[in-house]
């Protein structure tokens, strides 16, 4: 058990800046339901630093708190689909060759109305993305990208018609939970139609966790920062263990 | 304008004249040319307004039921039948257009006396003329009334709630806190609605609905915070995607001052029929003009998808077609808000110089050009604080270079659409930074030979290879094998283009043809 | 009862910004602690939106959170000694001729070894500050300031010898609560002579709140944005208070 | 360097004999004194150290003993009673520090032969000249081993935890973030100790206490990680207050490499006697001169007080006396950091311009000086986003000014001293910045007659009227009268005077001789 606590200039001084909007006037009522505000999410003292208004009826707060709270970080489990331990994309090929002995086909598309196709080209394309060539560039890789805007319907008949081994979803507006919608839709759309267990099913976005994946019923999940190689070294390695099981 | 980068006028001259040139033939193309919105455009200044119990709105129904009754009927312009209809039937427009929402079809009466239906056109003509004068001639009172109290540049602020009650408050506040041109961005994917929704709309995702209700709230509720402030709020939205021209039109009756508008973003961006879309926009840019609405372009897409310093060149390039392609539809300088962006690299060494060179070039070749500029979005990340100070740096080249519209760049850009707090803070910072240095435009020059010279000198003979490499095959072909932003785009690929109508011998549009004739350009008359 | 939350950009959506450094090296590990720790604070959600080393065993978060948690803002009292309802210069200087009819004395210093004396001579010196006259320009007002770094025993001789109606004491610097124990020994003092209730007795300074003061036994306590005008009119309304009392 | 703002090289050197004219009675003073702090700083070079029980340090009880045997001991300079001690018992310097911590008293023995002493004196001399040597060395193959590590100009961090051991882990993390200069602040009215404390120390309030411990302490750290980093990290440390020379001597010693170090601000910003302060910095500087020690001097404290835009020209009179009591102290212009400010109101229009004009003013007079650039304090909030991008600007102009050491702002500065993250943030600004703009200074000239360039020459027209109105009636006089910092300091007014020490026809003082000659300056040889 390792105790862990926010730290300012101290060990455990519990030191967190805060920012936030309230819908009141700003104002010495305002600062005082700020501070108080913050006393209640377990602060032990706030200082509001600053108040400004944004019109009539909203206000702005920076806060610093000093918390008590703390966390036992030995049981803190990290549930990213790390870089960690992901073959390069030599080992990758080499993967495939040794363990499956075919190419392995994986399609992708920015699903639903989402229109940014940055991220699953940083994924997909030949050139790759911070000198991490993308998966078009791997010799036991067939990479299909439909590009963006892509119904979920469509995407599982391509990925059907192409006896594709992974598909790849990328979602990048969230808002009001879109991204939920899409992402749950692809997974019912493969179940009604059984198919759920013949792909890898990977989803990414800056804002998608693995969690969150896992939960909405993919085999993994891929946030800010993932590349190519931690994508392909997932769907092969996830192929083989499907093989053995 | 000052001039401190010693470009050579005969070189930007011949750039222009390549744009010139680009742009030629196609607008021989557009000029034989409607689309199915184009023809719906019409019919909104002319009054068709309303939707059917399922929502689809009374502008598509009319050009569905004519295209129905005989496809070759659009050749005409569909204006014929709306107006046949209204004369036949006695009706005014609004009685006609609830008769058509409730199922009545225009094209079922047989077409009467030309005389009469020209008579009755030229009236509606003369409404729609007189109601988008009396906006442009509102706005400028106003504007004049007011004048000096507006930031210099503007400062646009976002607002994309999806509920566009909840957008009203957000647009105040903002207001309140400084800003100067409200943008309502519109929801997910609407670009690529064939249609455009109808009424207050309360559900959208990372935008609102543009409808025509929507605009009439907003506008109302910013001339409101206007009065309180004494400061004219520009409202914008996007006439963009596959309603360009139907969207101007709401925008002219609605008196919206901006309007997002490219030649090729539609194209490019969202996979929109190139000859599609270039008939659309001409249409849309001639109501702009006529409304004295300002467009704002497109250019800062090329930077979020291709990289800002390598492909620096395709933003003055696209400049220059904007340019082109909005002089063919009466656009003046003024109203042309070409559009660049902020978005190199913030490792770079001395981006900051080339960030400077590119919006100081920008500024000298279209000195009368109100130039829209885009703040950091591609490499904002999660690090809020990193991204206030591309913020601030950001907003010190904007007003260093004397842009004209300047779109606030918030510090949590790379999370979320903005909190009102976000944009409190970006004007905030906007107002400090740009009062601190407000006269180092004036102050400053850069050395012969220097970092910035050279930069704008080298992107500039970029842009000229690059639209002579245009020129020499033409531009449907060069979009085709992906000159532009790195996208092919085959030319009969993409939405829409079965919306496009090839104008017949007898084609009829007495709005195309005021407006023509207001706006002194060139005729689309017959087709070719 | 009007509850209020944080808003980002929808009634009680509940968002507010935070940022802080644990004690643990980066990573997704680091970045799951850090989730977990804001969770802890009564957070439904909470996106650490990045993370940074600080050193090999430091990193930095930045999070934004979701909150549920509300205040009733009816029940909000603010505490602040406030300018509303105070006098300007000419008002004080009438309410002392008609109420106490003579020149009321006042003695300032920045005591201990605070040297930062330009709050206190923002409310003091003849110039003022933010275009606020100090109290040396106040013609019913006797005013010495006597600067920085006064020891408590001998800011209390002089306020004795020149027979002070009130003394005002600034503290800037806060490190260790080095000025708590100043404030506090001052009160000490003054209550070991016997001498508290001759003296109004007014803190002030930019970490100084209006409750802080009082706890501590002063009479007041100004913060930032504090002028003379709010000064003298709360010394000389309690000063007819008393006298009254 | 670059000359952009073309101030007049006469009225330059114009200013600069006004402050020479100004300093050279001040010189003659110093030069008859002495005073406690001076001796006990030659008896620290001797190698007395340690302290009783009490807490009293060998030095002072040293002082204090000759003092009380009889006054005018002191005239001779107390070294002669401690190396006769020496002599006298045989013992070693650090035998003898023990003896004296527990109660001996070296004035209690008579004099001896005075060769015999003067050769243990050169002894000793030669032994404290070799290791500062020594030290000095050690810094510069380092600098070179490593040369082009470090950032330009120099990032200067502070710690300021109160715990030497809290600050050895803040230091250490901030070197590894990328500074390049770590500053222990000094507890809180550790300037009014006339001692230095001993040992190493856990409690200060603001601030760490000075000693020579925990010098060793924190250099030792910074010299661990400068070896991981491949990076000289320079340490820092206040050389100021009433035993100015006892800690240049210790930082000599310890291998410190900047001293924060003023001619005047004890007197105006501590209330320190003025005699005694003159006379107490020469010897600290010339303590600084020869260990290669840069100087940062305390200009910004004007502008904490007095309003930066309109008392900018105190700055420059400032850093021309400073300049001139350095070279006196026989300090060349590259280790004289003469200190500004960016202090100016964030809401003055155009105040941007103002600071570029003051900074780079400072640039081309005092080309060779590593100036040091102070961030904004007085005008930070308790809005972080505000005072971010305040930095941000003020990282810009010192950059641009091609300055040589830069103070980082934090963003808290006016919240808290600063936690580990705010420094994080604060390195992080600066590197973005200056990376980012990196080639201005080279690329940017101002516009003649503009604002930055009249600026520049007003501010030095002020300074030069400033200087001859001090000249006109001496500076004893004119720090009386309240000329400087708008405070006014009686001459015998103030902390220490009583500690001030007139030379006696027969004082001795072999560092200081031999710090003479090595550094070349003229003679501080017997009385007036
Ligand atoms: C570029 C951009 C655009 C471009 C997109 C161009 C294009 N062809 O992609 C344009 C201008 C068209 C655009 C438009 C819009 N955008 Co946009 N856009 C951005 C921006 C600036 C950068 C995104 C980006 O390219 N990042 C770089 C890539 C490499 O990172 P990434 O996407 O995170 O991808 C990485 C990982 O997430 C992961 N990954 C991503 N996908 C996948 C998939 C798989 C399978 C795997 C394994 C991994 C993976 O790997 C990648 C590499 O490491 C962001 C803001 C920001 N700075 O993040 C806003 C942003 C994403 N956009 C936003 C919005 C709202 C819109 C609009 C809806 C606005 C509007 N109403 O008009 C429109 C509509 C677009 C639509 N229909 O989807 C919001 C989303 C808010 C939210 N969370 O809901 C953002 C955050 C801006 C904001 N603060 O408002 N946008
Ligand atoms: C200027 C300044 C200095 C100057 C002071 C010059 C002088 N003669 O005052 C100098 C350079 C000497 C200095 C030194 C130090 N300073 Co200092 N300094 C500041 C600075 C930049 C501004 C303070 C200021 O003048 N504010 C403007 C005035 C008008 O505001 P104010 O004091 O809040 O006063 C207003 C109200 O609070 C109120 N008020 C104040 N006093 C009183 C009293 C009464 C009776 C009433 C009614 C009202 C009232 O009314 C005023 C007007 O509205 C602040 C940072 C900041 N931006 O706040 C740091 C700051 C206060 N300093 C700080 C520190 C640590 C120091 C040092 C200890 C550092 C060191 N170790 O060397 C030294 C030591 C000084 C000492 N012994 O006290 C810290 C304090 C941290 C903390 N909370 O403990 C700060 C916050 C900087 C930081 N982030 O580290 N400092
Ligand atoms: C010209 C133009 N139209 C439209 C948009 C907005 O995107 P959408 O296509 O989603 O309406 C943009 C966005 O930058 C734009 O530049
Ligand atoms: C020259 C000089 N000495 C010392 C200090 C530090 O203050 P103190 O007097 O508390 O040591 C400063 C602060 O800015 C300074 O500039």
């Amino acid at each position: 058990m390792r105790v862990v606590r926010p730290y300012g200039d101290t060990l455990d001084d519990g030191k967190v800046q805060l920012s936030f909007t309230l819908p009141v006037p700003d104002g010495a009522k305002g600062r005082e339901a700020a501070r108080k505000l913050v006393l209640s999410w377990g602060f032990k003292d706030c200082e509001v630093t600053h108040s400004h208004p944004l019109s009539a009826d909203f206000s702005f707060y920076v806060a610093y708190g000093k918390t008590e709270a703390s966390i036992d970080y030995d049981s803190v489990v990290a549930d990213e689909a790390e870089s960690d331990g992901s073959m390069d994309m030599d080992g990758v090929n080499a993967f495939i060759r040794e363990h499956i002995g075919r190419k392995v086909v994986i399609v992708g598309a920015c699903t639903g109305f989402d229109a940014h196709t940055v991220g699953i080209d940083a994924i997909m394309n030949m050139k790759g993305y911070n000198h991490h060539y993308g998966l078009e560039r791997y010799p036991m890789v067939e990479a299909y990208n439909l590009g963006a805007q892509v119904p979920n319907e469509k995407l599982i008949e391509f990925a059907a018609k192409v006896k594709a081994d992974a598909i790849l979803v990328s979602q990048v507006v969230t808002q009001k939970d879109v991204h939920l919608r899409n992402l749950a839709e692809l997974v019912e759309l493969l179940e009604a139609r059984g198919e759920r267990r013949k792909y890898v099913l990977v989803a990414g976005g800056p804002r998608i966790g693995n969690k969150l994946a896992v939960e909405l019923g993919y085999d993994v999940g891929f946030g800010k920062g993932s590349y190519a190689d931690h994508v392909a070294s997932f769907v092969v390695r996830k192929m083989v263990e499907r093989q053995r099981s | 304008m000052q001039n401190k980068l010693h470009l050579s006028a005969e070189r930007v001259a011949y750039a222009r004249r390549l744009a010139e040139k680009i742009a030629e033939p196609v607008a021989r193309f557009i000029d034989g040319h409607s689309s199915m919105t184009v023809e719906r455009a019409t019919l909104r200044l002319a009054g068709a307004d309303g939707a059917n119990p399922d929502g689809v709105p009374v502008p598509n129904l009319v050009v569905d039921q004519v295209r129905a009754a005989d496809p070759s009927f659009l050749e005409d312009g569909v204006l014929l039948r709306y107006v046949n209809a209204l004369v036949k039937s006695g009706s005014t427009v609004a009685e006609l257009n609830a008769k058509i929402a409730a199922g009545f079809d225009v094209s079922s009466l047989p077409l009467g006396e030309r005389a009469a239906i020209e008579r009755k056109a030229a009236e509606l003509v003369d409404r729609a003329a007189e109601r988008i004068r009396g906006n442009r001639e509102r706005r400028e009172a106003k504007r004049s009334e007011w004048a000096g109290k507006n930031n210099d540049p503007l400062l646009y602020l976002i607002v994309a709630t999806g509920n566009i009650y909840e957008d009203v408050k957000q647009a105040t506040a903002a207001a309140e806190q400084g800003a100067d041109v409200i943008a309502v961005i519109r929801t997910t994917a609407q670009s690529l609605l064939d249609y455009v929704p109808y009424g207050a709309t309360t559900e959208g995702f990372g935008g609102t609905y543009a409808t025509q209700e929507n605009f009439r709230i907003m506008r109302a509720a910013l001339d409101e915070v206007a009065e309180r402030q004494k400061r004219y709020i520009l409202l914008t939205n996007y006439a963009s995607g596959l309603c360009m021209p139907e969207i101007a039109a709401m925008g002219a009756l609605e008196r919206l001052d901006m309007m997002l508008n490219d030649s090729m973003y539609g194209i490019l961006f969202r996979d929109i029929n190139m000859y599609r879309t270039f008939v659309d926009q001409k249409f849309s840019r001639m109501i702009n003009a006529y409304a004295g609405i300002i467009i704002n372009t497109g250019e800062d897409n090329y930077l979020t998808t291709s990289d800002a310093y390598e492909k620096a060149y395709t933003v003055l390039a696209s400049q220059l077609l904007n340019e082109r392609f909005g002089f063919q539809a009466g656009l003046p300088p003024k109203l042309l808000g070409l559009g660049h962006a902020f978005e190199m690299d913030p490792t770079i060494r001395n981006g900051f110089l080339y960030e400077l060179a590119q919006a100081q070039m920008a500024r000298e070749i279209f000195p009368e050009h109100p130039l829209k500029y885009m703040p950091p979005t591609k490499f904002m990340s999660g690090d809020i604080f990193k991204g206030l100070a591309m913020n601030t740096m950001f907003n010190f080249v904007s007003k260093a270079t004397n842009q004209g519209i300047h779109l606030l760049g918030m510090l949590t850009e790379a999370i979320h659409t903005p909190f009102m707090m976000d944009r409190f803070l970006a004007v905030d910072n906007a107002k400090y930074v740009m009062n601190n240095m407000e006269g180092f435009a004036d102050d400053v020059e850069f050395k012969k030979g220097g970092v910035v010279m050279t930069r704008a000198r080298e992107v500039l003979d970029q842009t000229i290879a690059f639209l002579e490499e245009v020129g020499g095959m033409g531009l449907f072909d060069a979009i085709e094998r992906g000159l532009f932003a790195e996208v092919k785009r085959p030319k009969d690929g993409g939405k829409g283009l079965e919306g496009l109508i090839k104008k017949g011998p007898t084609y009829w549009n007495p709005f195309e043809e005021r407006l023509e004739r207001e706006l002194g350009i060139s005729g689309a008359k017959g087709g070719n």
